[in-house]
């Protein structure tokens, strides 16, 4: 158990119609719980009306995602020694580019209706998990291997991108990524969709996405992947068509 | 107040920023660099000073490659640029009509600036012949 | 006032700009938005300038006098300095899009930008010293 | 007569799943939840899709129900499921002398095992202890807990189910002749107030069904049982792992995504809104851990975290049964209109939510078969996708 720190919780409050503002609570904490914990216990023992979303609290189910201190953390993973210091704040907000539904918790339908719609797989074969190492030969069994998608549909890729601060058509980081994971070859009738001004092209190379991904998506270097594939796809269109 | 946000279906290309229109964006803009490059050597390190008065750049011009290189250049230059506006504009999340409307202007001032550019070049390297 | 609770709009165009929790990749989009901005605004002026060239050496001339005190050329550095900016950042663009560096976007941008520096530095040095 | 009314207050396991099941059952369904979906300890589990190995020996009614809800998740839900199968090792002695036992117990549940050597278990898991004594295949899963609860809450919203989630139960109304009429609640979104009337109201707040319970001066014996979960990085197994012998602290190593998740300890709490993650059953997480898969002790830890489970019945906390029970407070309290579901096990969701629903139609003298064996459900994005 390590030293206790005293901070300043600054907590974007927000309800329904209202402008948002901040509420400050002065807790003690441990450098060594997370971000979520702090928000928690606000809403445990200092004000019952916090609303903020949150379910697995290990980086799994993508519910917890906030701004801490004008970055998108997941705050289940975010250790509170990463984000401030003895005697200092941290400032929470709710993810931009989503509606707020109230306080920290954001709606995050768009970004769920689009992955339906191109037909994101929340499980797929492990021999296509890209896995950082993966074993150097998969065992035949492993073929048959489903496992959970990386990535959470968290929604921080989003709220960092500043392509999609001004346009809601935007697909975004993780459809774009979701698409290439699904791969243009399998799934012609993605080119359409991502091949448009709302699609790969929307994005800039800000990186911003991939800086932000807590789980390994790393959706910029996919989006860039897309559109080599996009290119061949048209290049070889336009011979098959000759 | 848990409304879901209405399923917004995915929309359909407005006047696609497609594969095509980008590719013209990104790979004029290598072009741009070796002429940029060009460019500003020749205005700041040509001679002493670099290219300052007007006998300095009608003398430059004498050279029959100088006005076609630049003439290349303006068109490259309006080109990835009118490009990269449209892409700005794009951020901005236009609606369709807008859009048509600006992809025209966006398209006769590029046409009127190479044509500018190309009478100014010929007017000059003419000057001094 | 945020009347829009939040969502994706047009009016938000100055988030574009807020380095505030950007990070490398953030920073090189917004240095090569205001560039491409800066340019766009400068390649306009510079092509009607450039008209005066047309009208002969008098008005050229004495235009370029005009624009050769200390400001005017901090101001025409500054043109270069952009130049150089959004084309090597435009490098950066380049190489990742088509696969090359994705995962050293990073060093290869700070990379990019000290050769920036540098070659503005020689710029700046010989603008000044040609004055 | 328009459909029958009921309110779930809770959106966890127990509570998406009833309304699947009642919405099937032709129930005008509303569920409130003072959070989102899964807030509470739902979202936290493990995420062990029992094969009921576990239980075979100890508790075999739990570890029937556990085989039987597996294979049927497993087809109803397959977005949200690692299908890859458990296994159970034995790393000393002691697990050995339980290997009868286990053995005996699976057949005696019908669970499907399958021993192999150290070699084969070595050359299926690499990472596994490589001291291992014998090793079973068993058809255990791992889930995604939120997308679980969210693809019975897509399908219930498919049949006309309501979710108001950020609604808090304030009270319970009472219409004046001892029975439960609907629910005072507060949007917590809005400050609003309102009240909701149904012919039922469903407590299916796990750990917290004695709060609700008490609303109506109803008990329901429900004792929160918190335990400590640990995240490692990457993801070392492709199975969940199980130690051969009696459940214990830190016995089970599940993969999820790119990590490993070691579970779990065993406590008891009063306080039930603000569990702390006790420093000492993380080491314990840690040191059992590294027991199963040796390269936990240097990896990097990614998440901490606990859950609490509603334990009912009599025990205490590994002694008592794992099995779910459905409370009718007319028979318990002389309370009509309310119904509790505790206890339980994510694994056996679906079948606490066929008992509760054949308890509310019984009681409102509905006559409507449980159908959610075989509906397969929606995607859970499609709870955002469709309307309220």
């Amino acid at each position: 158990m390590s030293q206790k720190w005293n901070i300043t919780l600054k907590v974007s409050r927000q309800k329904a119609g209202e402008t948002p503002h901040f509420d400050e609570y002065k807790m003690e904490v441990d450098p060594d719980e997370y971000v979520l914990d702090a928000v928690e216990r606000v809403w445990a023992f200092m004000d019952r009306s916090l609303c903020y979303r949150h379910a697995c609290h290990h980086s799994t189910c993508g519910a917890c995602g906030m701004r801490v201190n004008d970055v998108e953390k997941l705050t289940c993973i975010t250790f509170i020694r990463d984000v401030t210091h003895n005697a200092g704040t941290l400032k929470v907000e709710p993810l931009r580019n989503f509606p707020v539904i109230s306080d920290l918790a954001v709606d995050m339908g768009s970004l769920y209706s689009r992955l339906e719609e191109i037909g994101a797989r929340s499980v797929l074969p492990a021999t296509e998990a890209e896995i950082e190492n993966p074993p150097s030969k998969w065992d035949p069994a492993d073929q048959q291997y489903i496992r959970l998608a990386d990535c959470l549909e968290c929604g921080l890729c989003i709220s960092a991108c500043p392509s999609a601060a001004t346009s809601s058509d935007y697909l975004g980081p993780a459809v774009l990524a979701g698409a290439q994971a699904n791969g243009l070859k399998r799934n012609p009738e993605l080119l359409e969709i991502v091949d448009t001004e709302d699609g790969v092209w929307r994005c800039h190379s800000a990186f911003e996405c991939t800086a932000v991904c807590p789980s390994f998506v790393d959706p910029a270097r996919r989006i860039m992947n897309l559109r080599s594939q996009i290119i061949k796809e048209r290049f070889g269109n336009l011979f098959r068509k000759a | 107040m848990t409304e879901t946000t209405t399923s917004k279906s995915i929309s359909a290309p407005k006047s696609g920023e497609n594969t095509w229109l980008w590719l013209i964006k990104i790979l004029t803009g290598p072009l741009l660099l070796i002429i940029l490059a060009i460019h500003l050597l020749v205005n700041h390190f040509l001679g002493e000073t670099g290219l300052l008065t007007y006998a300095d750049i009608i003398a430059y011009y004498r050279n029959p490659i100088i006005p076609a290189m630049e003439i290349v250049f303006l068109a490259t230059v309006v080109t990835h640029s009118l490009s990269g506006l449209r892409g700005i504009i794009l951020d901005l999340k236009p609606g369709r009509d807008v859009l048509k409307i600006i992809d025209w202007i966006l398209v006769l001032l590029g046409i009127s600036a190479v044509v500018y550019g190309t009478w100014l070049a010929l007017t000059i390297a003419s000057s001094g012949a | 006032m945020d009347n829009n609770n939040n969502q994706p709009t047009p009016g938000k165009f100055w988030t574009w700009f807020n380095p505030i929790g950007r990070q490398t990749g953030g920073w090189a989009f917004i240095l090569n938005r205001i560039t491409a901005l800066g340019l766009l605004f400068y390649l306009s002026l510079h092509l009607i300038v450039l008209g005066q060239l047309a009208k002969g050496p008098a008005g050229y001339d004495g235009f370029v006098a005009l624009m050769r005190n200390p400001i005017s050329i901090i101001g025409e550095l500054l043109v270069v300095a952009a130049g150089i900016i959004h084309g090597l950042n435009g490098i950066r663009i380049f190489l990742t899009t088509f696969g090359i560096g994705v995962t050293l976007q990073k060093q290869l941008f700070y990379t990019l930008m000290a050769l920036a520096l540098i070659i503005i530095l020689v710029f700046g040095l010989r603008m000044f010293t040609a004055a | 007569m328009s459909k029958p009314q009921a309110i779930i207050v809770g959106a966890g396991f127990t509570g998406t799943a009833t309304a699947h099941d009642l919405a099937l059952r032709g129930f005008d369904v509303t569920v409130i939840d003072r959070g989102d979906i899964c807030n509470g300890t739902s979202g936290r589990t493990h995420g062990l899709l029992h094969c009921g190995g576990r239980y075979a020996v100890k508790d075999q009614e739990s570890a029937i129900e556990c085989i039987d809800e597996n294979i049927l998740l497993r087809k109803i839900a397959p977005m949200a499921i690692e299908p890859n199968g458990g296994m159970f090792i034995a790393l000393n002695e002691s697990d050995m002398q339980y290997r009868e036992d286990f053995i005996s117990g699976c057949q005696a549940c019908h669970i499907p095992i399958d021993e192999i050597t150290p070699q084969q278990a070595l050359a299926l898991e690499p990472n596994i202890n490589p001291k291992l004594l014998t090793a079973f295949l068993v058809p255990d899963g791992t889930f995604d807990p939120l997308r679980l609860a969210l693809s019975f809450a897509a399908s219930a919203k498919k049949n006309g189910a309501r979710f108001r989630t950020f609604t808090e139960a304030k009270s319970l109304i009472m219409n004046g002749k001892g029975a439960v009429s609907g629910v005072n609640v507060v949007n917590r979104a809005t400050n609003q107030k309102y009240e909701l009337r149904a012919d039922i109201v469903v407590n299916a707040t796990g750990a917290w069904a004695g709060e609700i319970a008490e609303m109506a001066g109803s008990i329901v014996q429900v004792k929160p049982t918190p335990g400590v979960m640990v995240a490692y990085e990457p993801r070392f197994v492709q199975r969940a792992l199980n130690r051969l012998n009696k459940p214990g602290d830190g016995d089970i190593v599940l993969p999820q995504r790119r990590m490993v998740v070691v579970g779990t300890t065993s406590f008891e709490v009063n306080e039930l809104d603000y569990v702390p993650v006790l420093e000492e059953h993380v080491k314990i997480m840690l040191e059992r851990g590294a027991e199963l898969i040796p390269g936990i002790k240097h990896a990097k830890m990614r998440g901490k975290y606990m859950a609490t489970r509603p334990l009912i019945g009599g025990g205490m906390g590994r002694g008592s049964a794992r099995t779910f029970k459905c409370f009718d407070h007319k028979e318990t309290d002389n309370v009509e209109g309310l119904v509790t579901i505790t206890g339980g096990k994510a694994t056996t969701l679906r079948a606490m939510a066929e008992k509760t629903a054949d308890v509310v139609c019984e009681k409102l003298g509905i006559h409507s078969a449980c159908v959610t064996k075989d509906v397969p459900l929606l995607s859970y994005r499609q709870y955002y996708v469709l309307p309220n």
